[in-house]
């Protein structure tokens, strides 16, 4: 935690300093009411339904329109959002959680217990397909105590539910829509959040105006945000440094230093578990032999990397998931190349003379690729060839991702240590993209799930990093930071470390904002 | 007093290589009234002393001399000056009318525009005095033709509005080139007497340009010989032609074909069975292709042929005669394949009903010489190859250098490229490519009409010397009445796709001919003067 | 031949274009030797430098030498274009040409579906089988080769069609001669030539479709150094180093131009007219 | 101007439809990549994936599926985009609106500057002029459409910030701001359609003053002017006519590009967003409609061919 702030404070940017101690959003003079924000994202809101959103912008436009039971602050903790408070039993199987009195979705009907249940119940139902269903933990089934008590029951215990609970898709739909068929939130939008549907172009542009029936009174200060797809991103920058938008949800790593110069302009920025990696499949050849693996882990210069990849804005990894940002982050001394070494072990494993792979990345984002052609050239000298194979992404979900044993993975960060491990490393992971299956890796993760007490837990998940820092089952070898940019004229806008957090509702515009809408 | 003045003019090209001479020292003169005809083949200059005198010459001319029109240089005039001149003191008349007019301007408005510029005519004043004109140059409904497009108009009537639109402003002298060269027998001759009429009434001074010396020897009062740049011999058309001093105008004279000089002696034995017979042979081209129909060209409505009879006899030299549009190479292109037919043709025994029954033999033994030899002779290949074809193809076992020879061309001529040869010689190489299978019948579709008189009479003398040889029957297929009356044994006059008349060589100086057509024909070109040879 | 050097050295556009298409042509054959650096070697810390005497050219985001990559590239990015047409032509060439020969209902039915795939944007019908076969260099020669074919076919096609009108074609078949003869001797040789100009003219726009299909992800791949690839990937450092932008385009444009040129350049010499 | 010949004109508009249809059908079948599993993501569960296969019946045979969508595209309705949901068509259409926004401007921007530049360029042929022309449209056609967008982003937009970068305002709702937001797309567009035509003016009207009838008109004593504007001009411009239309085609695909970069929603960008997310309908019924526009644009261009050139006369 403290390490985390530390970072924070060195990357301080908006009201972030405080933030990290206090209550999510800084501390300012009143702020003023009114105007229209126009925000610029990098890719098109194709899914307007909160269930099935998959990237940033949708979760942007999800956050706007719906509320979940609990959200993340910024250090990762969960703060109350339509539930007041919650409960667990000791053995942490069981949770309850109290919801706020008086709330009401857009069309005006109440939302009470029964609606939280059928949206829990609706991301549950595979047919349904919501991400949501792998993130949210072990729940195994929820019922309504009374008009405004939920209770979740688990099928092993787990901590962090209250954390996953504040989910990008967890957000909550009225029960009568879920029953009358879900479809009906891929064109409209029904929520509790701080902001009403006003147009929907999926390509172009989202409206959405203030709430007046929103349950925080004080919130949102903007009458209106407007969510503008820019796919390219340096048109997306110049819009900003025109004048033509206020926010940049995401800057490119290229597009940073030129925004950073812009008048008007201040550019954002804040470390995160954002990262690429490149995964190995541990079931098949080469990469079953730990030896191999070590040995490419062994030829990645870090440092470099970071340079490379993210043009010097985020930190070398070591080939665990986790980093600073997260909570249970334990420091290791950070791998440097050695060739010597690396040859040595190839050797040993078998491949004196050399070993080829093709290295598949997808086309988005290009950092995946920049990685690969990067990994390439640093892995020659140990008599590593590797040809990098870009694809688009379409092709690579279908034909390589989880399937294939050499590619580049990229991802956001996840709100818990617990959240990436069992997303991608241990044997029933939702996405077990390197078939690492180690059962001892398994047993830690699995064990520290069920551990209340914090020190005890964070040697549990010590202990996990060390291993894989050692068995390298994937390499990461840079994480990222995040990159936004707005005009001065913004104020309370946050970048969140989780990549998937905006609380447009504590923005608002000071003097010389552009007039819009 | 002289309207046109030419004195030792000499024009210059300058090329890569240097000055090449088009005109050397040329001097002519035209008085009111009077017309000059101006002979000359291909490449002897005619047509570069036309621009010179019309001041429209390439920047890389070069000029010596003077022109004079009434006294005044235009050579020294500046191009507003010129432009003034022209078309109001100077008019021309063109080859070919259907390239001469703009597409996509009505007649009426090409006329017009000449009235406007140069008698300042209001547009409807211009209008009318063009409404005027047509009549004048006998165009029917000239009302309705000053709204016309070219392409609604017959070349003929073309050809009057280009005419008309030259006197248009009573210039003083007018030059004609070629003017009926592009047109039917028929229309040349109405055009001609048109020409006659329009310049007796206006008296304007006239250059009239041609390669036909017969023709020139009817509409002018003077005639001035060019060979390669040179006037070798001017002078009254009377006493060039009764005593031509140049052998250059001599040979000139002696090519003129004469129907009375005929070429081939006797006549192939009769009563012998034919050696092809066509039955109630007819062509349609009804519909427009669907595809051109689409693309929006719709192909021009030729006349088929419609159930036309007629034989050959083995060795006889059949000429079919018409204007054209008449199905003359409709016929030919059938006989050869080309074209799908109804009806039968009877070849040696065999009937053939169509394409299908084209065999081997049937098309080694009729072949086919084509009009224009450029097109012809495939560019890009070598006088060998274009010769082997047929022997690869009918086996026959001549050698190539020996079907050159036969057609008296040198042996080295193998390796050259069609280009490299002169029209004559190409026309040669396509008569040897013919009798390497040593056909039975021949097809000559208008073979000399392209060519110079004297090279056209060197190739019909080839085609005579080849028939006396291998006896070898012809369908000499052309518009020239005097070419075909000197080597024909019979004459198949055909109009608008039918076969009108059949008749004996003999028969057309006795009996002489019995469809109007035919007469008609026979009235539009006179037999050429005699001369003194 | 030779002939043809000369006209075609006499007009400006020939005299440029044979310049310019004979320098891309040296650096194909030997832009590797002339290369200071490898293409791909790596320098992290060299990176975005501008023109230098070290790196003439300056060096890209991965500090690797752009002079260096372009000499390599050039390869790649000509040769493939190049084979792209080829193979375009080809296709269009004997569609074309057969069509025309048939004529009739034949020659109907396939120009009618010719035009029709025509009526599909060339770069979305790339796009579409880029996507088919999977993004590489193959396919997107594969894409722009079958993408220019029906264009070719309809040009290949006007031509034969006036050839077809020529006698030689109508003695040949009043010789008999087999329809494959025809097209292959007597008709082919013919329609080449204005088949040749727009060949070279297309070539320059293969080298662009490369680079738009670079653009969109869909050309060449990295770390390739085609130059399509490389204006397309600079063009997000574009605000870092804009020589990293600069030097891949004009090269582009220099060979669109050079082929462009020598294509009216032919155009001309091949024309009587002039 | 028969009306047979309008029939045959409009089935062959008809035939065409359906070969595109045809192509593209078959091409988008045997994408790689599963439209369900681009539907569903990463989340896609097997049972998940099985219901919605058979939701979109795309485990029927393939020929099954092809009718199933003609038959639906007979009855107007193009299906919902696998991707957002939405309908097809009124999306497809509202962005060939756009498209056909961008085009029409950047085809009347290009006909002022095309049309003089090839004349004077035809008229002092080989001068200095003449170079000068042909050199800008050489560079002008030599570059691909991001390079000079990027171009005139980075000096209009990002350095002398005279016009916005990118993002469209349709034109209803604000016609100044709309306009400038199109500035830069049709600038960009038009640089290659004002390089391409003014080349294509420039050899017809060279071809046109070497004819014969112009050498006649010269020869009736007309003046250069009239020779030019009333002669010469008229014949010249018709090819320019279809060369245009066959731009239209370009317009509407080659901008791909263009609207990406401007991230101008049009049928363009539409289409690369489908192709890239699989989504079937929407790539059909986008080439479709392309198709359909190019086709229809240039039968008007015959039309207008034939009303100036009176020798056509379609049969």
């Amino acid at each position: 935690m403290t390490d985390l702030s530390r970072r924070l404070l060195l990357a301080a940017t908006g009201g972030l300093a405080l933030s990290a101690t206090t209550s999510f959003g800084p501390a300012r003079a009143a702020p003023k009411r009114g105007g229209t924000l126009r925000i610029s994202v990098d890719q098109a809101v194709a899914k307007l339904n909160p269930l099935l959103t998959r990237v940033n912008p949708e979760y942007l436009v999800a956050e706007l329109l719906y509320s979940a039971l609990t959200r993340l602050k910024v250090d990762m903790t969960p703060e109350p959002d339509l539930a007041e408070s919650w409960t667990s039993s000791p053995d942490l199987s069981e949770w309850t959680f109290v919801l706020r009195k008086g709330v009401v979705f857009h069309d005006g009907s109440p939302c009470t217990a029964a609606d939280v249940v059928a949206t829990f119940t609706a991301i549950l139902d595979p047919k349904t397909a919501s991400p949501a269903r792998q993130y949210i933990g072990p729940v195994a089934k929820v019922v309504a105590k009374d008009e405004s008590t939920v209770v979740f029951t688990l099928s092993s215990p787990y901590a962090d539910l209250p954390v996953m609970l504040a989910n990008t898709c967890a957000k909550i739909v009225p029960a009568a829509i879920v029953s009358a068929g879900l479809a009906r939130l891929d064109r409209e939008a029904v929520g509790t959040g701080p902001f009403k549907l006003v147009s929907f172009e999926p390509e172009r542009l989202i409206v959405v105006a203030r709430n007046d029936a929103y349950y925080d009174k004080e919130r949102p200060y903007l009458n209106r945000v407007e969510v503008a797809v820019y796919p390219d991103p340096t048109a997306e920058g110049s819009a900003l440094i025109a004048g033509g938008s206020d926010l940049m949800l995401s800057v490119q790593p290229t597009e940073y230093a030129r925004l950073e110069k812009a008048s008007g302009v201040q550019a954002l920025r804040v470390p995160s578990g954002q990262f690429c990696n490149v995964n190995m499949g541990c079931d098949q050849k080469p990469f079953n032999d730990v030896r191999v693996r070590q040995a490419l882990a062994l030829t990645v210069d870090r440092p470099a990397m970071v340079d490379l990849v993210a043009e010097g804005y985020g930190t070398p990894g070591n080939d665990t998931p986790l980093n600073p940002a997260y909570h249970f982050y334990t420091e290791l001394p950070l791998k440097k190349p050695d060739i010597a070494r690396a040859k040595a072990l190839l050797a040993e494993a078998g491949y004196a003379g050399g070993l080829t792979a093709t290295l598949i990345a997808s086309d988005r984002p290009a950092t995946r690729t920049q990685l690969g052609v990067a990994l390439r050239e640093m892995a020659k000298p140990a008599g590593f060839t590797i040809n990098v194979e870009t694809m688009p992404h379409a092709t690579y979900l279908d034909q390589v991702w989880k399937k294939g044993p050499f590619y580049v993975g990229f991802y956001n960060m996840q709100p818990t240590a617990d959240a990436i491990f069992r997303l991608l490393y241990t044997s029933n992971a939702a996405w077990n993209e390197t078939r690492w299956n180690d059962a001892a890796f398994d047993k830690l993760v699995g064990d520290a799930r069920a551990v209340i007490d914090e020190g005890k837990r964070r040697e549990l998940y010590a202990e996990a990093q060390r291993l894989m820092n050692k068995d390298v089952p994937s390499i990461i070898p840079v994480f990222f930071d995040l990159l936004a940019a707005q005009r001065k004229w913004v104020e309370g806008y946050t970048l969140h470390p989780r990549g998937a957090v905006f609380r447009i509702d504590q923005v608002s515009l000071g003097d010389g904002a552009q007039r819009r809408g | 007093m002289n309207v046109l003045e030419v004195r030792g003019y000499s024009l210059d090209y300058a090329t890569a290589t240097g000055f090449v001479r088009a005109l050397d020292s040329i001097d002519l003169a035209i008085a009111r009234g009077e017309v000059l005809g101006l002979v000359g083949e291909s490449g002897s200059g005619k047509t570069s002393l036309a621009w010179a005198i019309m001041r429209h010459l390439p920047p890389r001319a070069r000029e010596q001399g003077s022109i004079s029109l009434a006294g005044q240089s235009p050579m020294t005039a500046t191009e507003a000056e010129i432009a003034a001149i022209r078309g109001r003191r100077i008019g021309m008349v063109f080859q070919d009318p259907s390239t001469s007019l703009n597409p996509t301007l009505t007649l009426g408005q090409q006329l017009a525009e000449v009235l406007q510029r140069h008698r300042k005519l209001t547009r409807r004043q211009a209008w009318a005095e063009g409404e005027a004109m047509m009549a004048r140059v006998g165009l029917k409904q000239p009302a309705n033709m000053m709204r016309r497009y070219p392409h609604e108009a017959s070349g003929g009537e073309k050809q009057r509005v280009v005419i008309a639109s030259a006197f248009a402003c009573q210039p003083e002298c007018i030059l004609f080139d070629e003017p009926t060269t592009a047109l039917d027998v028929v229309t040349a001759r109405q055009i001609l007497d048109l020409f006659a009429e329009l310049q007796a009434e206006t008296s304007v001074a006239s250059l009239y340009i041609s390669h036909d010396l017969a023709l020139v020897s009817r509409v002018a009062d003077h005639v001035a010989v060019l060979h390669r740049g040179k006037l070798v011999e001017q002078g009254e058309v009377d006493a060039v032609f009764d005593a031509p001093r140049e052998d250059y105008t001599r040979r000139l004279l002696a090519a003129v074909p004469r129907p009375d000089h005929r070429l081939v002696s006797g006549k192939p034995a009769a009563g012998i069975e034919p050696l092809v017979e066509v039955e109630r042979l007819s062509v349609h081209y009804g519909r427009t292709p669907f595809l051109s129909a689409l693309v929006g060209r719709r192909t021009a409505q030729v006349a088929g042929n419609r159930e036309v009879s007629l034989s050959v006899r083995p060795g006889e030299i059949l000429g079919i005669v018409g204007e054209s549009g008449s199905g003359k190479s409709t016929l030919a292109r059938a006989l050869t394949g080309l074209n799908r037919f109804e009806g039968a043709v009877r070849f040696g025994g065999r009937r053939i009903a169509g394409r299908r029954d084209m065999d081997r033999a049937y098309r080694r033994d009729v072949q086919i010489v084509f009009q224009h030899p450029d097109s012809s002779l495939n560019p890009r290949q070598r006088v060998r190859e274009i010769l082997s074809r047929p022997l690869t193809l009918y086996g026959g076992e001549a050698r190539i250098e020996a079907l050159l020879e036969q057609v008296r061309l040198p042996a080295t001529y193998v390796e050259r490229f069609p280009h490299q040869l002169s029209g004559g010689e190409k026309q040669r190489v396509a008569i040897a490519r013919a009798f390497a299978s040593c056909p039975k019948l021949v097809i000559c579709d208008e073979i000399t009409s392209s060519l110079d008189v004297s090279v056209q009479a060197a190739v019909v003398e080839l085609l005579v010397d080849l028939q006396r040889r291998n006896g070898t029957a012809y369908l000499f297929i052309t518009h020239d009445l005097n070419l075909v009356r000197q080597l024909a044994h019979r004459i198949a006059v055909m109009y608008r796709g039918e076969l009108v008349e059949l008749l004996d060589i003999d028969d057309l100086s006795t009996t002489g001919p019995r469809h109007p057509y035919t007469r008609e024909l026979l009235d539009a070109v006179p037999p050429p003067r005699e001369y003194k040879s | 031949m030779a002939e043809l050097l000369r006209r075609l050295l006499r007009t400006p556009q020939g005299l440029l274009g044979v310049l310019i298409v004979g320098l891309i042509l040296v650096i194909v054959v030997c832009g590797p030797w002339l290369a200071p650096y490898g293409p791909d070697t790596l320098a992290p810390r060299l990176r975005y430098r501008p023109p230098s005497a070290e790196f003439l050219l300056g060096t890209d985001q991965y500090g690797r030498d752009i002079l260096s990559r372009l000499l390599y590239g050039a390869r790649s990015t000509v040769i493939l274009a190049c084979l792209a047409t080829g193979l375009g032509t080809l296709a269009g060439a004997l569609i074309g040409t057969t069509s025309a020969f048939l004529g009739g209902r034949a020659d109907e039915a396939i120009m009618r579906t010719i035009d029709a795939i025509l009526s599909i944007p060339s770069l979305l019908f790339a796009l579409l089988i880029v996507n088919l076969l999977g993004k590489s260099s193959f396919s997107a020669v594969m894409a722009i080769g079958i993408a220019f074919t029906p264009g070719m076919t309809r040009v290949t096609r006007s031509v034969a069609l006036a050839v077809t009108k020529q006698d030689y074609v109508n003695a040949a078949i009043a010789r008999g001669e087999r329809g494959g003869y025809i097209v292959l001797r007597e008709m082919l040789p013919n329609v080449v030539a204005p088949i040749v100009v727009e060949m070279t003219i297309r070539v320059a726009f293969a080298v662009m479709l490369f680079a738009t299909l670079s653009f969109l992800g869909l050309g060449a791949q990295p770390p390739s150094s085609e130059w399509g690839l490389m204006v397309a990937e600079a063009r997000r450092f574009m605000h870092l180093s804009f020589w990293m932008i600069l030097w891949p385009s004009l090269a582009v444009a220099m060979v669109a131009i050079g082929f462009n040129l020598l294509g009216d350049g032919l155009r001309d010499a091949l024309n009587p007219r002039t | 101007m028969s009306p047979s010949y309008l029939v045959k004109r409009l089935a062959l508009i008809v035939y065409t439809l359906f070969v595109v249809s045809l192509v593209v059908f078959a091409i988008t079948q045997v994408l790689p990549a599963d439209a369900a599993v681009m539907l569903l993501g990463e989340n896609a569960t097997p049972d998940a994936l099985a219901a919605i296969r058979d939701k979109l019946g795309l485990d029927q045979p393939v020929w099954v599926q092809y009718g199933h969508w003609l038959w639906g595209v007979l009855q107007g309705d193009f299906g919902t985009s696998l991707r957002t949901g939405q309908p097809v068509a009124p999306v497809m259409l509202e962005a060939l609106g756009r498209s056909l926004t961008l085009a029409v401007l950047a085809i009347a921007l290009m006909l002022v500057l095309a049309l003089p530049l090839g004349i004077i360029a035809a008229l002092r042929r080989g001068k200095l002029a003449d170079l000068v022309v042909s050199i800008v449209s050489y560079v002008g056609v030599s570059l691909p459409e991001f390079v000079t967008a990027t171009l005139i982003v980075l000096v209009l937009a990002d350095w002398l910030k005279l016009l916005p970068a990118t993002g469209f305002v349709p034109l209803t709702e604000n016609l100044w701001d709309g306009l400038a937001h199109l500035a830069l797309p049709v600038l960009t567009v038009s640089v290659i359609l004002v390089a391409h035509v003014s080349r294509m003016v420039r050899s017809e009207l060279v071809d046109v003053l070497h004819t014969d009838y112009v050498r006649a008109a010269r020869l009736k004593g007309l003046s250069r002017r009239s020779v030019l504007f009333h002669h010469a001009l008229r014949n010249a411009l018709l090819p320019t006519i279809t060369i245009v239309a066959l731009d239209v085609g370009y317009l509407l695909g080659g901008v791909i590009v263009v609207e990406e970069i401007f991230a101008l929603p049009g049928i363009g960008r539409n289409l690369i967003v489908a192709i890239q997310a699989r989504d079937l309908p929407s790539i059909q019924a986008g080439a479709l409609i392309m198709a359909a526009t190019y086709s229809v644009v240039n039968f008007l261009a015959d039309l207008a061919y034939a009303w100036i050139d009176k020798r056509i006369q379609y049969g």
